[in-house]
């Protein structure tokens, strides 16, 4: 079997690849979207954390 | 506790009545959307028959949406939902109390209707017959699992679109025998399998969507 | 007869009070103080049942609210902000409405004695709608006295009272004590009673450290 | 005895205890995730012969059928931590639930569309009313229903419980909602349409099929905990175990 057979996939290339590739897609915006929103959550925190020293050492 | 029933149910008829402009509100509403239909598609009696047992459901299904603000709205907004909460009485039979005065109020007049939508519709006359039997069936359904719905939406702020969102998905298996059972009825073949599904769905409804209610009343009270 | 025990509420994420503790026996009035949005509103929300406490339990007779809601139900009651009140109803229905849920026969002669001690002899027949806010928090408090509770929970009840509504609400709470009843009431307005009162300062179980529990 | 379980769970069950445990039981998933997973793609494109009757297309399934059980499985997860949530008020619970929402509707959109991909040589069309297709579509307004919800309601509390009583009578309705669209496919379509999952399916594909199956689940256990992390971080954001963590980063 070569490469370009195996690709073509029988005729159906664009729906197997296709699906496959929204597969890898979802998967890695399942991944990323978690990452990314701990780095706000972070963030956020730190902000809290900064605004509270600066509230805390006024009174 | 039947008493309690009782009075409930009767205040929020009597409340009903007293706002008599919006009690037809569903019911033209139902009238209305029915109408559209043959306007938009065709008034040919061939194509009334092929929709008209889903034209007559859905429609009902939304005359029912529109309407299920009215089973809390009010009571959230004014305190007396609070009372309720407050009372002696087990919360799931005020519960039922209220879907009951509800289905009288927008159910009954479905079902009482939709002879005349039939008529409009061009339906055979057995089909009729079995068309009002299954909104008989289905309309409490169609209450029992709005009242869950909107016992967790009603502190929501512009909860409508969410409340179709929550509520339409469960509504489907209703849908799906109602207006096959008269689908079939038209047909000439027989619907018992389709009215005792319907049965079924109801007497499952009517024994846990109170209590979901119920629950859900508690947990839109504890804000 | 009421107990609370290591309540704690959040709301929004914010603490509003931790580890409160009290009691209220026969014959007790108290008062709940605290600056606005220090959860006076929530504790009594709490201590109705009507929200659920982060930590901690309430309890009637000894036993949690939870277990004994009949009971509790039956000897409690409770008026908050909002007037609870039918446009649609006169104010006769409304009153039975309200007494209806509790399922309270009470004879219209009664009725109609509470409504004329509140000021509404002659309003029976008169829609809800037609009503100034003050006249129908007057209906509240008729429903009050008529409820028969032990234990009355009031959130602002002097809300839209004039002097003689306050007056009133004074005299009925003194009566209410006298008859062994008990009182856990807030108010932002001046309320004299003479009697012994207790009172609860909220904003001191705003502990600060909330951030040491994991 | 009864005290000392509820204790023992309870500490089992704070957030903060999950949070240092899930960041070492994380990379495991992850990995036997990545292994089965690539395995199985392995097996499915390569070793696995074409289907005597669709050809090579079927192969789509080694997607789209895990990808359906996953949606159903994750649902069921969902609905039962919140019960948990609900009714024991164990906040873990509920944050597993608010975690495996997004990850669901992926899961069921994933199917979606990789079944209407598979349909198109098939039927000819991308949309056919089918059975399986029309559950699934009616599973994922179920999932959205539940994040609106969880979204709309300010307090995290009330939103988690609220959220979550849906989500369970979701569960008591999914049944009857699928023996109801199966009952209704029948009388419109017949049984024209082939089934993917039907039993006399050849070895060679049955392997990766549940290989991928595995991965998938595997998949979803990392990234719910993953999820969950997040969900404890911000919940808990103004407690102390979070505070000292972040100023510890």
């Amino acid at each position: 079997m070569n490469w370009s057979e195996f690709f073509n996939m029988g005729g159906y290339a664009f729906y197997v690849w296709t699906s496959y590739g929204l597969m890898l897609l979802l998967l890695v915006a399942n991944i990323v979207s978690p990452m990314w929103q701990r780095k706000k959550i972070i963030a956020r925190i730190k902000r809290a954390i900064k605004r509270e020293a600066i509230v805390g050492a006024k009174t | 506790m039947l008493k309690a029933y009782y009075y409930l149910l009767m205040r929020d008829l009597r409340l009903a009545f007293r706002s008599r402009h919006e009690l037809a509100n569903p019911l033209i509403f139902f009238v209305l959307v029915v109408t559209l239909f043959p306007l938009a598609v065709s008034p040919t009696t061939e194509a009334l028959r092929t929709m008209a047992p889903g034209v007559i459901w859905v429609s009902a299904l939304l005359a029912v949406l529109l309407s299920l603000d009215r089973l809390f709205k009010q009571d959230f907004e004014d305190g007396s939902l609070d009372q309720l909460m407050l009372s002696p009485n087990p919360l799931v039979v005020l519960v039922l109390a209220k879907v009951t005065a509800h289905w009288f109020l927008t159910g009954l007049p479905l079902v009482l209707i939709a002879p005349l939508l039939g008529l409009f519709m061009a339906l055979p006359d057995e089909s009729v017959e079995v068309l009002v039997y299954s909104l008989l069936l289905g309309t409490p359904v169609l209450s029992l699992i709005g009242a869950i719905g909107v016992s967790l939406t009603v502190a929501v702020n512009r909860g409508g679109v969410l409340l179709s969102l929550i509520v339409l998905p469960l509504y489907i298996p209703v849908l799906i025998f109602g207006a096959n059972a008269v689908d079939v009825a038209m047909d000439g073949l027989p619907v018992r399998g389709q009215l005792f599904f319907l049965a079924a769905v109801l007497a499952l409804a009517l024994s846990l969507a109170p209590l979901a209610t119920a629950v859900a009343l508690r947990i839109t009270a504890s804000r | 007869m009421l107990e609370i025990r290591a309540l704690e509420c959040i709301r929004d994420d914010r603490l509003l009070f931790s580890d409160l503790n009290f009691s209220l026996s026969a014959g007790e009035v108290m008062q709940v103080e605290g600056p606005n949005g220090c959860g006076k509103t929530s504790l009594l929300r709490i201590v109705c049942g009507l929200r659920q406490p982060e930590e901690g339990e309430v309890l009637w007779q000894g036993e949690s609210i939870r277990h004994n809601r009949e009971d509790y139900y039956a000897n409690m009651v409770y008026i908050g902000h909002l007037p609870c009140i039918k446009g649609d109803l006169t104010v006769l229905e409304n009153v039975r409405a309200l007494l209806d849920t509790r399922s309270l026969s009470i004879d219209a002669k009664t009725t109609e004695a509470a409504l004329a001690r509140v000021g509404l002899a002659g309003f029976e027949d008169v829609p809800g709608k037609a009503l100034s806010s003050g006249q129908r928090r007057r209906i509240l408090l008729a429903f009050v006295e008529l409820a028969g509770a032990k234990l009355w929970i009031l959130d602002e009840p002097l809300t839209a009272l004039d002097v003689q509504g306050v007056a009133l609400m004074e005299s009925m709470i003194l009566e209410h004590r006298a008859a062994g009843g008990s009182v856990m009431f807030t108010t932002h307005h001046g309320m004299q009673l003479d009697c012994d009162m207790r009172s609860i300062e909220l904003s001191a179980y705003s502990h600060a450290d909330w951030q040491e529990r994991d | 005895m009864f005290k000392a379980i509820w204790r023992w769970i309870q500490r089992f069950s704070s957030p903060k205890y999950f949070y240092e445990m899930s960041a070492r039981l994380i990379p495991w998933f992850a990995v036997s995730a990545l292994i089965i997973g690539v395995y199985g793609l392995y097996l499915g494109l390569f070793k696995a012969p074409p289907d005597y009757q669709q050809g090579e297309s079927y192969r789509i399934i080694f997607i789209h059928v895990p990808a359906a059980w996953m949606s159903l499985f994750v649902y069921m997860v969902m609905a039962i931590s919140a019960g948990i949530g609900i009714i024991w008020q164990i906040r873990l619970a509920d944050m597993v639930a608010a975690a495996s929402a997004p990850i669901g509707a992926s899961f069921a959109f994933l199917a979606l569309v990789t079944g209407s991909l598979w349909g198109k040589p098939m039927w000819g069309t991308y949309w056919v009313w089918d059975a399986r297709l029309t559950s699934e579509l009616i599973l994922l307004f179920l999932y959205f229903g539940y994040m609106a919800l969880q979204s709309a309601i300010e307090d995290q509390r009330s939103a988690d419980r609220a959220s979550g009583l849906l989500a369970i009578v979701g569960v008591v309705n999914i049944p009857i909602i699928h023996y109801s669209v199966e009952w209704w496919n029948t009388l419109h379509q017949g049984a024209t349409v082939a089934k993917f999952d039907k039993p006399s399916m050849h070895i060679d594909m049955l392997i990766p099929l549940l290989l991928m199956a595995l991965a998938f689940k595997l998949f979803y256990f990392a990234m719910v905990l993953v999820r969950t992390r997040n969900e404890a971080l911000y919940r808990d954001r103004n407690r102390r175990w979070v505070r000292e963590l972040i100023t510890g980063l």
